[in-house]
């Protein structure tokens, strides 16, 4: 089997005469008896290229992915359309191969990129700093935590009820690390409750956590939000969605601190929930407190302009246990994307495609919400998610009206009683640019026939669907 | 040709993206979205026609070198062949169009794959029990540490202190710091070892755990490791294995069998994942059973049922002592990043436990032929290796002589081999090593590379005895050189300033 | 709608203003009132990339393409696997988007290529001198019949009737042109029948004409067919399967002069035919006489090795109508996908994929052929496709048992008397290195099980599955 | 850097390939194919792992000048943007591993893709009656002739000559000879178009069809179209359209609608095929109702039904008068170049007819701002026009003042400009004008790229007025310089020469 390997029987005899050995296992002869492996890995024999596809092609087909059925999908990764070009270009070896650009000579593409990729975050936001992009949404949002943290050392979190589960829970495990109590706010009429929110900042707040829209797909009035901590020392910390952003009210305008969240929307696959990225802006107060890469402008010996990483001294291979954060190899491929994506849609296709969104979510969520046995769980305004609520026996219902929906074809949204704590009957509705009105008069049918389905079958048995 | 921005290109009204029609009853957008959440003007971002876009991209990723054009020798890195396979199967529309939300009954070839990658990487760490969510080798290190606090905390214990050996990539004390732990440095012995002496006078029952590389930053196994971990134990400490050297002992030797507690892997180093100019990377962990129940959730459950296994993902009501039943909880969204472990798990199936082996075999066979060529005559009163006779899949060379005896310094050396159209090694890593160079070939170079490496750096060092100017100021090949890194860090321009 | 263009209302304007116009319809008043279209043209509106890729996705998923079934179809088009890194080189810009190397300077890469190519196509089939490619398998017979023509201005092609149908039918189109007789030659026992062979050349023989494998998977006797038209004016023409050459004799090894084929079997994909590429090679005395594109070393003005097109006055943009062949854009990418696939098996590779064909096909044979109702067309050696005969009535009956076969997943192979003058009931059944033992194995039952059915059935009834 | 070949790398015993294992009983293979027939030395076929196969390609590619890159003005060319939505639509399994003997029954989607290419095809050439089996121009060229025969001979006519202008594609000519025909050359009138009374001389009842490029390789569109179709007619020869130039009137002008019986298309010009360095193209004709019968088979044929549309190839039995009832035969093996009507079916899916229109205009537009800018003074008195003053999509330029007054040819001009960063124009061509220089930018440049271009062209001329010999030597900067063709004629090495 080869394992990409090119020692030939010639190669390895003049190595070893080279090295000084008589064979590559003289060179193990450090490692002691006690700790080496004798039967070699219990690990299948390796397969030529064509029977490894073969495999993972079978896998693929046990999965339903958004090419085989029309999905409604979203809560956090969403089903856009990602351009041709950009799958070229994150496959070019130029860009896929080399490491982290720590020679600035000869990795001026990807420095100029994470510049440009900077730029385009920033103009999103509105807030004047970005990294060159972290591991994804939920982390990026603890990661704000542990900069709030470092910055003013205070000892409470007030998190949202309206932000994701998974980015809540991900602060939570975090801030067990550096002893952070975390306190929640819970929503009113969907969106974060104002009177609750104001009364849970105080002194202590090291920072407060939103979400834009929210997780039940509401937006927020995040400058009211943003106003309520103005006089506590909390970091406002906003998670954004940034495919609204074209329409919503950008961050740095509504007097949030730091901005983040997940980049799959902007020119990512879905790949089951990664790899993508999550990005991280911040106020100039912020700058050198920043996790991640930054790359910054400058000139060579030549006077000739160049990019390098910069402002390395927050860093962890310079600063060690005093750096910002401990992150390393981040995601700048899947920054790159995101970058092209913004390009792509460009200063006027950011604007169109959020009012497109903004008109489709409408005239689904009236459509929908106008099936029998089908409500809105919440009446905020929406951008392109919504929550309805399922006039059924629970979340088990919901998913046997997910169950008969999915077998038609089309995949309804995401049931928010999977989540502790979450409207056991929610099922929260995601739209793209490729969801049609024609799909969803289509899921209306179909979701009128399901939820039919299931009270009558719960009226007269309690069988489960196949 | 002057560098210009995606920014810079373009023109007001110039577009790539055709959006789509309106295909619903329009309605009055402010009465759908109040002014008062409203963006007033749009973001400036690029205008652009598609072809520009193309083009400007296309261009700039020639300014980048990369691994498919040339050897990449970045010690810890591991800079080894990117199969173009696992590009293809990563695409895959059932993979790579998989929402990570739908329901584990419509995602099962996914929890398949993760639950058989799970199983594979155990093997190689021989420890049971594997959590792949984490999103690269610093995210695993502080999966590692929350869950040793967890184990700790669960047993009433409170413990302060963690331990690294100066030695240690940055990312470990970093971690220790955002885990809430204190940072203690312990030594290194004159063999590159961890020393003994200084281990034991540390270790003591505030200790959390000792995180470790092993073969360590210096290509060095420590002999001791079945002492250090005896040490370690003794004091109740959980030890950690930095697995950003894996690829040396693949098959050869195993985390758990040397006592390790909690591995994490870099897939994106040992596991060939294309570095994509950093990252995507994926670093999971492995542990033992006892720091099992601490795993972050959900876990991949298999149940083998009449119709074949059944793939589920579990966070709650998991039977005591299982993985996860007391689970330190999430580290990120969704399952961690599965791309990654679709090429990881196919490059697992294309070697076997067999070519896995002789990846490590040859990765220390290239290391040991390279530093060989490095240490002959001629090349070693400059560059002589910083600890030890032989190394693991790695080794550290000091250019304090070079910098001495010739006036150039290992920047210069790095920045010279640019020219002769190769990536320079890991510089001034690990601290403990004057004016380190660390070289990591990985197995899949062929001689006539490794030759053609050493015959640059021979070259380079003649070059320096008649004229050190030349390396000084490389490198003149590169598309741009030298840059002025402490401007760029004092005045920080961070974005591209924009008309408005 | 965009049409990749960039001219935005400011660009015009200017434009228009430099040139002197007043509006683009200026610069279209040389074009009579008479013939130009007014209505626009009457084709859909265009359509947002999503919606393009959407509609390509349905018409893809009407067809029954490899990935979908196990399929046994050969008959000049192969499926092999294609490894991934054909795709990745094939796709980069710098192959993907040039033109022709007339600029040699600036396409050292694509020139280099073709030079590697030609000496891997050399290596294969023994002879001295190969094109950079022709457009597929057929055309080059017929090229080499045009080669024959101008050679030796002779009157009469010998073509065997174990010639691809397509190769044959593609020549006699061509052979009109230049007012050549085309003399078919039958086979006997599967193979060239020797005796009608050597009656048919004759003084005013231009070209004799076989293939190898034959038509029928048959291995030829290649050397005593190029023999026996050894004291002729003829030149011997053999189309070869490059696949098998790794273990049959090599054309230059058998008297042959002109050995071409179609490529596609090296490392390019099925594409329903095309594109791929066409391999000609010839002996050193057809040189100056070969069609298409040559590519040839030699230094630049400082002595540096570099390539260019050569022997360029046989070309039609110099030669024009005295050209040896009329054909400019001919098949680069695909020939790169060729030499590539070549350097990836390697010197083993190419032999043990023979040997591993030889032994699969034997064992499918041997298997299939066991089937009750089922037997071989012949028992000469074959390579890597065999011809059975099924005991059914007609094309009509090995269609309806074809049917039966595709619906249970397994594409048994191509149905014989589909062509004019083809075996009735004859079945061509291909092996490629992705057909296992087990495969074929369960094509035995499905085979079966279809052939049992179709002969109750013809004896029951006439009725077509559905 | 040494420029080694594949061939030259690699060491024995190295591999990329892994051959599946042996999986059925082993029998002796002399027995399956006796020595006789056997091969008996392997081919030499390189020896190179996986990854010097990958960086080995990767690097040469880059010794090329693209398109994703630059600006590639190559005159006659169409070198316009392509979409990487046509490499991913390709490449769907569907199509890219559809096999070409698949039942129609099992392939109705291609079936279909190429009767819809076929309608619309047949709309922008304004003849009813398509056949995409022609694999490239100059495949369709001959397809054309031999229908033209065909015809002819049907009609009991033995027709010997056939016409083409002086100003046709280097392939007329030569088809011309391959069909069996004897070429008269047609001239050019002082306008650029055709000498209507040396056509009216040179047709009579021995010649079977005019080719013509309309516009033509001047970049002029023959105002006296209407009259060449009733002069070529009137004899009863066909009106052949070679489609090179169609780029230039999509939507604006139809060749069906001008008087051609026959029309061929580069689907890789007009149609945004990737060319690949040299192919693949696609050159499919569209006739009209009368020479329809004689056209390729098979044919598609689309029934419909009441669950829609049926597709079927048919080449038998055909009704009288219908396409390919009375075929030529077939041209090539299968149906045609799939993967390119994929990508070109596409493109016309995007743009829709209006888009076309918006193309062809647009690169009218462009051709003559760029000629606009190059006939500016200072410019002109060097680079004149050719013929006419304005252009349609591409416009030749006279290098014969520059090399006169300032000594460089229009080689010189064209090599400097590669140190420029372009592609140069097409250069000698058309031979009717002395010094040739052919430019056609395409519709989808910018603004920015064609002032750029002629901001060279005037600094390639000012500097030539400074110093000759800068052009003279040009280029520079290329990964090579200018080559010896001649040598490379005389004694050709067209391949590597390899040890036993």
């Amino acid at each position: 089997m080869s394992s990409y390997i090119s020692t030939t029987p010639d190669d390895l005899r003049e190595m070893l005469a080279a090295i000084g050995v008589g064979s590559i296992d003289e060179l193990f002869a450090g490692i002691p008896e006690g700790v080496r492996l004798d039967g070699g890995l219990d690990l299948p024999a390796g397969l030529p290229e064509q029977d490894v596809y073969a495999h993972l092609l079978e896998l693929a087909r046990k999965n339903v992915s958004a090419e085989d059925e029309v999905t409604f999908l979203g809560a956090g990764m969403y089903d856009h359309y990602v351009p041709a070009l950009i799958d070229m270009l994150m496959s070019r070896s130029e860009f896929l191969t080399p490491y982290t650009p720590y020679q600035p000579e000869i990795s001026q593409g990807g420095l100029q990129v994470m510049f440009e990729y900077q730029t385009a975050m920033t103009e999103l936001t509105g807030l004047p700093v970005s990294n060159a992009s972290v591991y994804e949404g939920p982390s990026a949002v603890a990661a704000a935590g542990y900069l709030a943290k470092l910055a003013n050392g205070k000892g409470r979190f007030v998190v949202s009820a309206g932000l994701h589960p998974h980015s809540a829970q991900t602060l939570r495990t975090l801030a067990v690390g550096y002893g952070i109590e975390v306190v929640d706010v819970p929503l009113k009429d969907g969106v974060t409750d104002p009177q609750a929110w104001a009364a849970a900042i105080d002194e202590d707040t090291s920072a407060v956590f939103f979400q834009n829209p929210n997780f039940l797909g509401a937006v927020e009035d995040a400058k009211a939000l943003a106003d309520a901590a103005k006089n506590s020392p909390a970091v406002v910390v906003g998670q954004y969605d940034p495919i609204t952003l074209g329409i919503l009210a950008p961050p740095g305008e509504c007097g949030v601190d730091v901005a983040v969240g997940e980049g799959q929307a902007l020119g990512n696959r879905l790949d089951f929930g990664g790899p993508s990225f999550g990005f991280f802006c911040a106020t100039e107060a912020y700058l050198r407190r920043m996790p991640g890469r930054i790359a910054g402008e400058t000139k060579d010996v030549d006077g000739r302009r160049g990019f390098v990483l910069t402002l390395q001294t927050r860093e962890q291979h310079i600063r060690r246990e005093k750096a910002t954060s401990n992150i390393c190899t981040s995601q700048a491929l899947n920054a790159l994307g995101g970058v092209v994506y913004l390009s792509w849609l460009g200063r006027q296709g950011i604007v169109e495609l959020g009012e497109l969104l903004l008109q489709r979510t409408h005239y689904a969520r009236t459509t929908l919400a106008a099936v029998d046995g089908v409500s809105t769980l919440h009446d905020q305004p929406v951008v392109r998610e919504f929550a309805l609520d399922l006039d059924v026996d629970g979340l088990a219902g919901v998913e046997r009206v997910v169950s008969r929906c999915c077998a038609a074809g089309y995949n309804p949204g995401y049931p928010l009683g999977r989540d502790e704590g979450g409207h056991p009957t929610g099922l929260l509705v995601a739209l793209t640019e490729q969801r049609t009105r024609e799909q969803v008069d289509r899921l209306a049918e179909v979701l009128a026939e399901a939820v039919a389905a299931e009270r009558a079958t719960a009226t007269t048995s309690t069988e489960v669907p196949a | 040709d002057r560098v210009v921005t995606i920014f810079e290109k373009g023109a007001p009204g110039r577009r790539a993206f055709t959006c789509p029609e309106l295909d619903v009853p329009q309605v009055d957008p402010q009465q759908l979205l109040p002014a008062g959440l409203r963006r007033m003007a749009p973001p400036r971002l690029p205008e652009v026609s598609e072809p520009e876009l193309v083009r400007h991209y296309v261009r700039i990723s020639r300014r980048n070198f990369d691994l498919d054009s040339g050897f990449y020798p970045l010690g810890s890195c591991t800079m080894k062949h990117n199969p173009r396979l696992h590009e293809r199967v990563a695409g895959l529309p059932g993979h790579a169009r998989l929402h990570p939300l739908q329901h584990p009954s419509r995602s099962q070839g996914a929890l398949e794959l993760m639950y058989n990658l799970e199983r594979a990487l155990g093997e190689v760490a021989g420890l049971p029990h594997v959590c792949l969510q984490p999103s690269a080798g610093s995210h695993g290190e502080l999966a590692g540490l929350l869950v040793t606090r967890a184990y700790h905390e669960d047993r009433g214990e409170v413990r302060t202190k963690v331990l690294t050996p100066d030695t240690a990539h940055g990312t470990n004390p970093a971690t220790v710091t955002m885990a809430g732990y204190t940072v203690v440095k312990v030594g290194t012995n004159a063999d590159g070892g961890v020393d003994l002496d200084d281990l034991r006078a540390k270790a003591d029952g505030d200790v959390a755990c000792l995180m470790l590389t092993n073969p360590n930053t210096l290509g060095i196994f420590d002999p001791n490791i079945e002492e250090i971990s005896r040490i370690v134990h003794e004091v109740g400490a959980t030890l950690y294995y930095d697995g950003a050297n894996l690829n040396a002992v693949m098959g050869v030797s195993r985390p758990g069998d040397m006592g390790f507690d909690i591995v994490h892997y870099n897939l994106h180093k040992s596991f060939t994942q294309p570095h994509g100019g950093g990252g995507p990377g994926s670093g999971p962990i492995a542990v033992s059973d006892r720091i099992a129940p601490y795993l972050p959730t959900p876990v991949i459950r298999r149940t083998d049922s009449a119709d074949g296994p059944v793939f589920d993902l579990v966070a709650e009501g998991l039977p005591e002592g299982a993985p996860g039943a007391k689970s330190i909880g999430r580290l990120r969204g969704f399952q961690g990043n599965y791309g990654c472990f679709v090429r990881s798990y196919s490059y697992i199936c294309s070697l076997g436990g067999e070519g896995l082996k002789e990846a490590s075999q040859t990765a220390v066979l290239n290391a040991n032929y390279l530093l060989a060529r490095l240490q002959a005559e001629g090349v070693r009163e400059y560059l002589p290796l910083g600890f030890g006779e032989r190394c693991m899949h790695e080794f550290v060379l000091s250019g304090a002589p070079m910098k001495k005896e010739l006036g150039i310094k290992t920047l210069d050396l790095a920045k010279r081999l640019l020219d002769h159209g190769f990536h320079p090694p890991t510089v001034y890593f690990p601290l403990l090593v004057d004016e380190a160079l660390m070289i990591e070939p990985t197995e899949t170079e062929t001689k006539e590379t490794l030759d053609a490496f050493a015959d640059a750096v021979v070259a380079i060092l003649r070059e320096a005895q008649e004229d050190p100017s030349i390396a000084q100021n490389a490198p003149y090949t590169t598309p741009v050189r030298r840059l002025d890194e402490a401007a760029a860090a004092k005045q920080p321009v961070i974005r591209q300033p924009l008309p408005a």
